[in-house]
């Protein structure tokens, strides 16, 4: 691949990808992000896919986008605005073009504008370009149909396996503007089609042929570069949330030396934790497909029972209904990991839309005093982490856990470095050897309160355990109301001991400054990247950013002291301002709260903490 | 699973938990009967696992000197399930009450017997809630007057016989709580089946719905009004061992041997082990007054089991699989180095 | 209920918004089938309820222009069982996908057939989740490759007909979503029946599980791979209508009429209207290649429905009882003066 | 009935009886208590079961108590220790010693005091009181069993039968001491007995035994004599809580002009509620016992969308499995009342005792931002009020409503009033008339933010809802960004409006105190005593009891602003005190909490504010 000489060099770039669901755009962007991340650049994406049912071709209900940031610095966001949108019909362009930057550049298949079509998308005349008042952005025409049926031309391809081709000759285009090599897609199409050779032929003309259009169109001279991006030396992979979710798990019940079992049942965003385990018999996962999610809990309650490392995965909607059985784990104090992918609610809501607004239900969404602590991972490659982290804090403290991730964590990818596995601590669980003398179900270590563990299976540990109240050494049943005094103040201080186990509260920024910015969970990329945009401005600012909740650091009040102006930032109506408010008064707290079923983006992040400076 | 010599009695099976059932509560005979049936299997205790859901009935496990775990109200098909995926060397036994399984816990219940995993569900069934003080329950007969029926329920109940066929279940035995050793052979014979084994034991609640199964189990009457079917055994029954199941067309007759020419030949043979559930149907469907009650085991097929497939279809992965470990899932597929 | 002059057609029925469906889908062909079966009943549009769970079938009530609730996953049952007890006046039914009816909502679903309140449940069976993007179902074949069983499942799937029967259903017909005509009688037939009616209609995922019914439904084979049952009439079928079903024994067998002694007078006649549910129950079993599928209307006998027993009770209360209002009610019983 | 000349006038007694679960002590206090009412005396009363299930005959476990208390001036707890305490046998007193007043009055039954009963009741001795360290009470031993088969001899009764009636022979005991006249419970019996005349001869024969008995009894003088209560004239009856809420649901169907429909599932201590309702069919109600919880609140949907007033009761574990379908009733905005009786929790929990641990479920126990308002009744009888205040809002704001009780509440009773319906003020539904043009689904009224009401079966008004995120106006489903988060400020907004349409929050004592009291839901009788004693002691406190949680009453600020200390008193661990923190950051709260899964008692509550006062 020759390297261009006129080539523009830019520090990031945010290419959105869209087109009707059935055109391969996921595929696209998939593949254009990994032959980036290959090159050396950091990068962040999220797919934003259709609501649930696919609606008819052409329609704007029906458009799938792609969007991918990537640069030569660090990204920590899939980027707001797009400066390049392909979009393969004019309903894709109505749907997207509020993303493009102000006269950024929009790359189209001309052939699929025609009077049909665009009436399809709603526009209302024949000029979707003037319609839109973009005439004076970068718009490219390009015959995207018709040049992909001449490349294939001879060989006897039916019309409608032609046009699924049509993704690589938008994605030609774009590996020429950004001088990536086709060689890894090529890999790719031969690896993915291996038996079907003619597919493979057919993609790669396909998208030689929409590189060497690029090569030879005026309008999109000069080419960029963005260069590799200075990170550090490793074995890197994609990771998307919920992948590096079911890995993290993985990872945990490695450490822990115990089985894998997940009882769950599918919903969106969280289907593919329960997806990527249910593929790993080769490491002996036990992936029980339940009736329902009190199914799903309830195998998992079993399993721990049993002894097992023991997963249910669902979002909103499931959590409410595995409330009563959340109680359960409480009461029996077995290890478990809930994790909970949130989505726009309340009830269905918006099913395939990022929200935090379970933060309640998972702090509080039980009957009775029943703590459970609560961490949220906050970009998609550190949800291995924090899934890791809740195995851990289950098996450890003999606790149900609940991890909160989101839809878009759990959707978005980018490059990770691949760890070994022996820079991850051990995983001690607690469990009762045979022979052990005197023996009590109940009785707890000084330290972190936890109950010990015996496996059904070990001679002369027989026991029973249930939801009734137990008496705090035997575990039989008691109605005695100290009993439960003291019980009730047991499991409530065991998941405060917690605290004395995670790492402390670290800020990004200055010790003191005029304003703290905190968010918790996935707003971390916007809220990070706008935080660093404004100590590159030189503003007093600094960033907060939680993954543990319940329990809160044991720092946090030292650092929020050092802050004149708190402001918390979230994707629902204030719960983690109002859960602060609760657990350190002695702060004021400002909101910045957004319900749009979508992230924040960094421009109205720093617009808002520019006004609170000026303030 | 794997055998050991016999060491225990049903004494071994006793918990130190006073057991707080009502004095004459048909629940105390079945404790007795499952702590006579274990000492016959030969596992070693400590492989046991009772799981309950929550009513009267449920407070089983503390009685027992096993592991056990009484959950919430419903919800013990699916933890059992959970128990016995998780470590399928156990015994895991389910014991429910009718509320318990049909009511809040129907899903869970048809769901466990669909897929045939290996536990044994035992099923009392009083025809009403115990633990909450006497409401009907989806058992209850058709009219009864109860706390929240006072003018008689409008609902038809649940036969559970015929919604565990429904259910594609492969194994249904039903006793009763007065008859120690029917239900004792029973507990073993569905312990020794591979596959979700349910055995209804129709029980009395002596303080909200006494004598309900009276006008069948009644003493004076009894050997009239049911029959206990054996595998293989001609469908034999009354006092004096001459009245038996003929086939009419394609329903069940009750016949006098010796009458209206009927000879010992025109009776059915039981065969719990026919796949096809027509006839077991039939079976499980018999009332009274117009047949006797089926006692007795009355489906037993084999199929697979859940969870012998989950050990198996792991064991074929594994044997070829390349990826052994998190590490080499973590550096599979898609990868690249930066340097 | 009462009756109207015709006055609708098909179009009446459909709403303003557009279909989401993929191209393709099976759910559209059921959509035309129930808006060309409701002009059909006389009733006025009003008093039409279209109530729906989760997944792309449940989609359905958006397109009808009646009242319709499309309510969460499962659930569907409950909330129709509340909307047809709240006014019985109101013609209720319930859509419903196998996952949405048979996984999370079994519970609901098998109790609403138990107490045969008078609603029509559509339950559309393309045997996968279609809406998650493609899991295995309760209904999935045995050893489906799917999303959550890369391997294959290992699962027996229900039989929907099977379970409904075993929750003593009254009303069972099975459809498919090519055949309009037959869908839309059968769906004239369930509103008109008293009780919970339910359908089953074999429906086609185009998207995630294609061709899951094309073995027994696929045009080229489908005569001789479905028999269509019909109340009265002999149970024959085949291209070239020579094959029937006969009994052998206890069993079903398919005989070809001509061949081997069998004439046409050894063909059954299928009485839908039996309450023995035995045979039903071997017809909704019948699968390919040992027997043809049934379709039709396999089961429907009366019996007494929920919501005119609940009608009636309260009628009968009332018609002797001294409190006729709230402050009668208050100064009810045990009261005393202070003065 | 002669009056005795000798009789000490008191001002208030408390009374427990207790005996085997088979002994009839709560139809034993249920009689006396009636009869004391009837007299003329303000009282409370409270049931004692024993934890779900019989345990053998003879055993602490198994023992059943009944306390009343009963004066002549307002009674407003059943009293925190008794003055006497009836003891059918030994496990009766070892169960409950623990509440009688030092040097108070013990009836027992002499006869079952042999070896076996007081092995049986686990003492280690045979002289129980010894053991108890009791001597110096004022111990009364009665030959009740014996006295009782005496009084029957001749009636040819089996001995099971007669020791039936030995209840009757406590009561006559009690009812001599207090001057109680027997006519009341003679009555009763021939009700109760209509078609057993041998029955009521007997039950008869042994309470005026049992009065007879005490008139000869030396240690029993001089009798005590509580004269009538100075309460409000009018005609009363005897509520308990669960009756009480049942009823102020009926009252609310009536005034709102709609069929009421119950869908619920029993659970302890709620099942009185659904019991109560299922006996109304002669006020038409449709009470649907369903499979489960779920049910039970779906099937209220399913009504509420057709147009009936709909309600559906639970407990606890109950209100967990309602999670996800309050979410529903939430975005479909159908009007319904969720009751709520707690129980001591977590999961199973303690399930025939008392708790106000549910609240935070109440407030979150759902997915999404999902605003639901919460109201609870604080008095046995008020839960009329309450029921009939949660029937207004949910209906005439078209939402979902959650009244809490609790099981003190629940199975305690008190005179009430009875009030005529005229009394009470009409319910608005929203309904939208058949004929209504351009009728939206969504639109909505602009001082409350209700949207109308259009019933299945109206002409003209078919439509359409669901779960899934709705378009503002048209209720279609809508997945814009903006209007997801309209919608969400809109759900939030309308719960908030509630505030204009509910009372001051008013407060028990001066204006301006020391130490302001706060307390919710059941705790109000025993605050409220404890207030007005130390308010007679001269000290500065006042009482704020709280009925309305979600929204607050719009006067609290303003009312807490004039205390310098406020303690919130809960039967949690504070979960009402956390909520004020975050919605009134800027007051101080002290805590006074206990979960005991028992009520507070008078005596420690004024301990504590004194100490607080004096700190
Ligand atoms: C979630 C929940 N709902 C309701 C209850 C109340 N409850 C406990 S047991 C029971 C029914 C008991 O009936 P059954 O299962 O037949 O058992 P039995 O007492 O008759 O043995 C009910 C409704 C509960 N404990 N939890
Ligand atoms: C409580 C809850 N759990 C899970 C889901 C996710 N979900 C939606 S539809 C569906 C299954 C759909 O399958 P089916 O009922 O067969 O309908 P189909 O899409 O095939 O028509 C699932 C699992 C949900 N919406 N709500
Ligand atoms: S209430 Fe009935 S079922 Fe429960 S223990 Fe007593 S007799 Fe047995
Ligand atoms: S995914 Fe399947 S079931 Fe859903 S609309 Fe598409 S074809 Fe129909
Ligand atoms: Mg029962
Ligand atoms: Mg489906």
């Amino acid at each position: 691949m020759n390297k261009k000489a006129n080539a523009v060099q830019l520090d990031e770039v945010t290419i959105r990808f869209s087109g009707d669901s059935g055109d391969g755009m996921q595929l696209t962007g998939t593949l254009f992000s990994n032959a980036s991340a290959l090159f050396g650049n950091d990068l962040s994406t999220f797919p934003d896919y259709p609501a649930e049912i696919r609606a008819p071709q052409g329609t704007v209900g029906g458009v799938s986008g792609f969007q991918v940031k990537f640069g030569h610095k660090e990204v920590n966001t899939p980027g707001d605005y797009c400066n390049i949108l392909v979009a393969m019909n004019p309903a894709a362009l109505k749907a997207n073009v509020q993303w493009v930057k102000n006269g950024g550049t929009i790359i189209f298949d001309s052939n699929s504008f025609e009077p049909k079509n665009i009436a399809r998308a709603g526009f209302k005349t024949e000029d979707p370009i003037k319609e839109l008042g973009i005439e004076d952005f970068n718009i490219i025409p390009a015959p995207i149909s018709n040049l992909t049926k001449e490349a294939v031309v001879g060989l006897g391809m039916d019309n409608k396996s032609i046009l699924r081709c049509k993704n690589m000759f938008a994605l030609g285009i774009v590996c020429y503007v950004f001088n990536r090599p086709l060689s890894f897609t090529e890999e790719y199409l031969e690896n993915k089609f291996k038996k079907k050779p003619d597919v493979i032929t057919a993609n790669k003309l396909v998208l030689n042929a929409g590189y060497n259009y690029a090569e030879t169109l005026e309008a999109l001279t000069p080419t960029y570069e963005v260069a590799p991006a200075e990170i550090k030396k490793g074995k890197y992979r994609n990771m998307s949330g919920n992948q590096a979710t079911a890995w993290g798990l993985l990872a945990a019940s490695e450490k822990a030396n115990l089985p894998m079992f997940i009882g769950s049942y599918p919903i969106t965003p969280a289907t593919e934790v329960l997806q990527e385990l249910a593929k790993r018999k080769d490491l002996g996962v036990k992936s029980f497909q339940a009736e329902d999610e009190i199914a799903g809990i309830c195998t998992s309650i079993g399993a721990a029972f049993a002894g097992n490392f023991a997963v249910t995965s669902t979002s909103g909607p499931g959590l409410a209904l595995k409330s009563e059985a959340l109680g359960l784990a409480v009461m029996t104090e077995l290890p478990l990991v809930i994790v909970n992918v949130q989505r726009g609610g309340p009830s269905t809501g918006l099913p395939t839309k990022t929200e935090q607004s379970d933060l309640n239900q998972a702090l509080y969404g039980r009957n009775g005093e029943s703590p459970i602590p609560v961490i949220a991972a906050s970009t998609p490659s550190d949800c291995f982490d924090y899934a890791f982290a809740a195995g851990k804090i289950a098996v450890e403290h003999m606790t149900p856990i609940i991890l909160l991730t989101d839809g878009f964590l759990a959707n978005g990818s980018e490059p990770w470095r691949i760890p070994s596995m022996s820079d991850y601590p051990e995983i001690k669980a607690p469990i009762v050897k045979e022979g052990t003398k005197d023996w009590m179900p109940y009785a707890r270590d000084e330290e972190k309160m936890a109950r010990t563990w015996a496996f059904p299976g070990t001679p002369g540990l027989e026991h029973r355990i249930g939801g009734l109240e137990k008496d705090k050494l035997k575990g039989s049943v008691s109605h005695d109301p100290i009993n439960h005094e003291e019980m009730t103040a047991i499991r409530d201080e065991k998941v405060k001991r917690i605290a004395n186990h995670i790492p402390d509260l670290e800020v990004v920024g200055p010790k003191e400054a005029d304003l703290l910015v905190v968010g918790w969970g996935g707003t971390k990329g916007h809220l990070h990247t706008a935080v660093n945009e404004l100590l590159e401005d030189g503003k007093s600012v600094a960033l907060a950013h939680f993954n543990y909740i319940n329990p809160l650091q044991k720092n946090v009040a030292e650092v929020f002291a050092r802050y004149k102006k708190i402001v918390v930032c979230e994707i629902n109506l204030g719960q983690f301002a109002n859960y602060l408010r609760m657990n350190l008064q002695q702060f004021q707290y400002l909101q910045y709260n957004k319900v749009q079923g979508l992230p924040f983006t960094v421009i109205e992040l720093k617009d808002h903490f520019n006004k609170l400076l000026e303030e | 699973m794997s055998e050991n010599q016999t060491k225990y009695t049903a004494k071994d099976f006793k918990s130190d938990q006073e057991v707080r059932w009502c004095p004459g509560c048909g629940d105390h005979a079945i404790l007795n009967a499952i702590q006579r049936a274990l000492p016959e299997l030969h596992y070693d205790r400590e492989r046991y696992a009772f799981i309950s859901g929550i009513g009267c009935s449920s407070r089983f496990p503390y009685y027992m000197n096993t592991y056990g775990f009484h959950s919430i109200h419903g919800r013990a098909s699916a933890i059992a399930s959970g128990t016995k995926s998780a470590n399928p060397n156990l015994s895991v036994w389910q014991i429910t009450g009718d509320g318990d399984a049909m009511a809040i816990g129907g899903n869970h219940f048809i769901h466990a017997i669909r897929r045939n995993i290996d536990i044994n569900i035992i099923l009392f069934n009083n025809e009403i809630y115990g633990l909450t003080k006497g409401q009907y329950s989806p058992c209850s007969k058709f009219g009864s007057v109860t706390k929240t029926s006072p003018y008689g329920t409008i609902e038809h109940p649940f036969r559970p016989g015929e919604l565990i066929i429904g259910a594609q279940g492969k194994f249904f035995a039903r006793s009763y709580d007065g008859n120690i050793k029917l239900s004792s052979d029973i507990f073993v014979a569905a312990a020794k089946h591979d596959g979700t084994s349910v055995v209804e034991v129709l029980q009395n609640c002596v303080i909200y719905n006494d004598k309900t199964h009276e006008e069948v189990l009644g003493k004076e009457n009894r050997d009239d009004r049911i029959i206990i079917l054996e595998h293989g055994k001609k469908m034999i029954f009354g006092k004096d061992g001459n009245k038996g199941l003929a086939l009419d067309g394609l329903k069940l007759k009750v016949v006098t041997i010796g009458e209206e020419g009927y000879t010992e030949d025109d009776i059915l043979t039981h065969d719990a082990e026919e796949m096809n559930p027509g006839l077991h149907m039939m079976l499980v469907n018999m009332q009274y007054p117009e047949y006797p009650v089926a006692f007795g085991i009355i489906r037993r097929v084999k199929a697979a089991t859940y969870d012998d497939q989950m050990v198996e279809q792991i064991a074929a992965v594994q044997a070829t699989a390349k990826i052994k470990c998190v590490d080499d899932l973590l550096n599979s597929g898609a990868t690249w180095d930066v340097e």
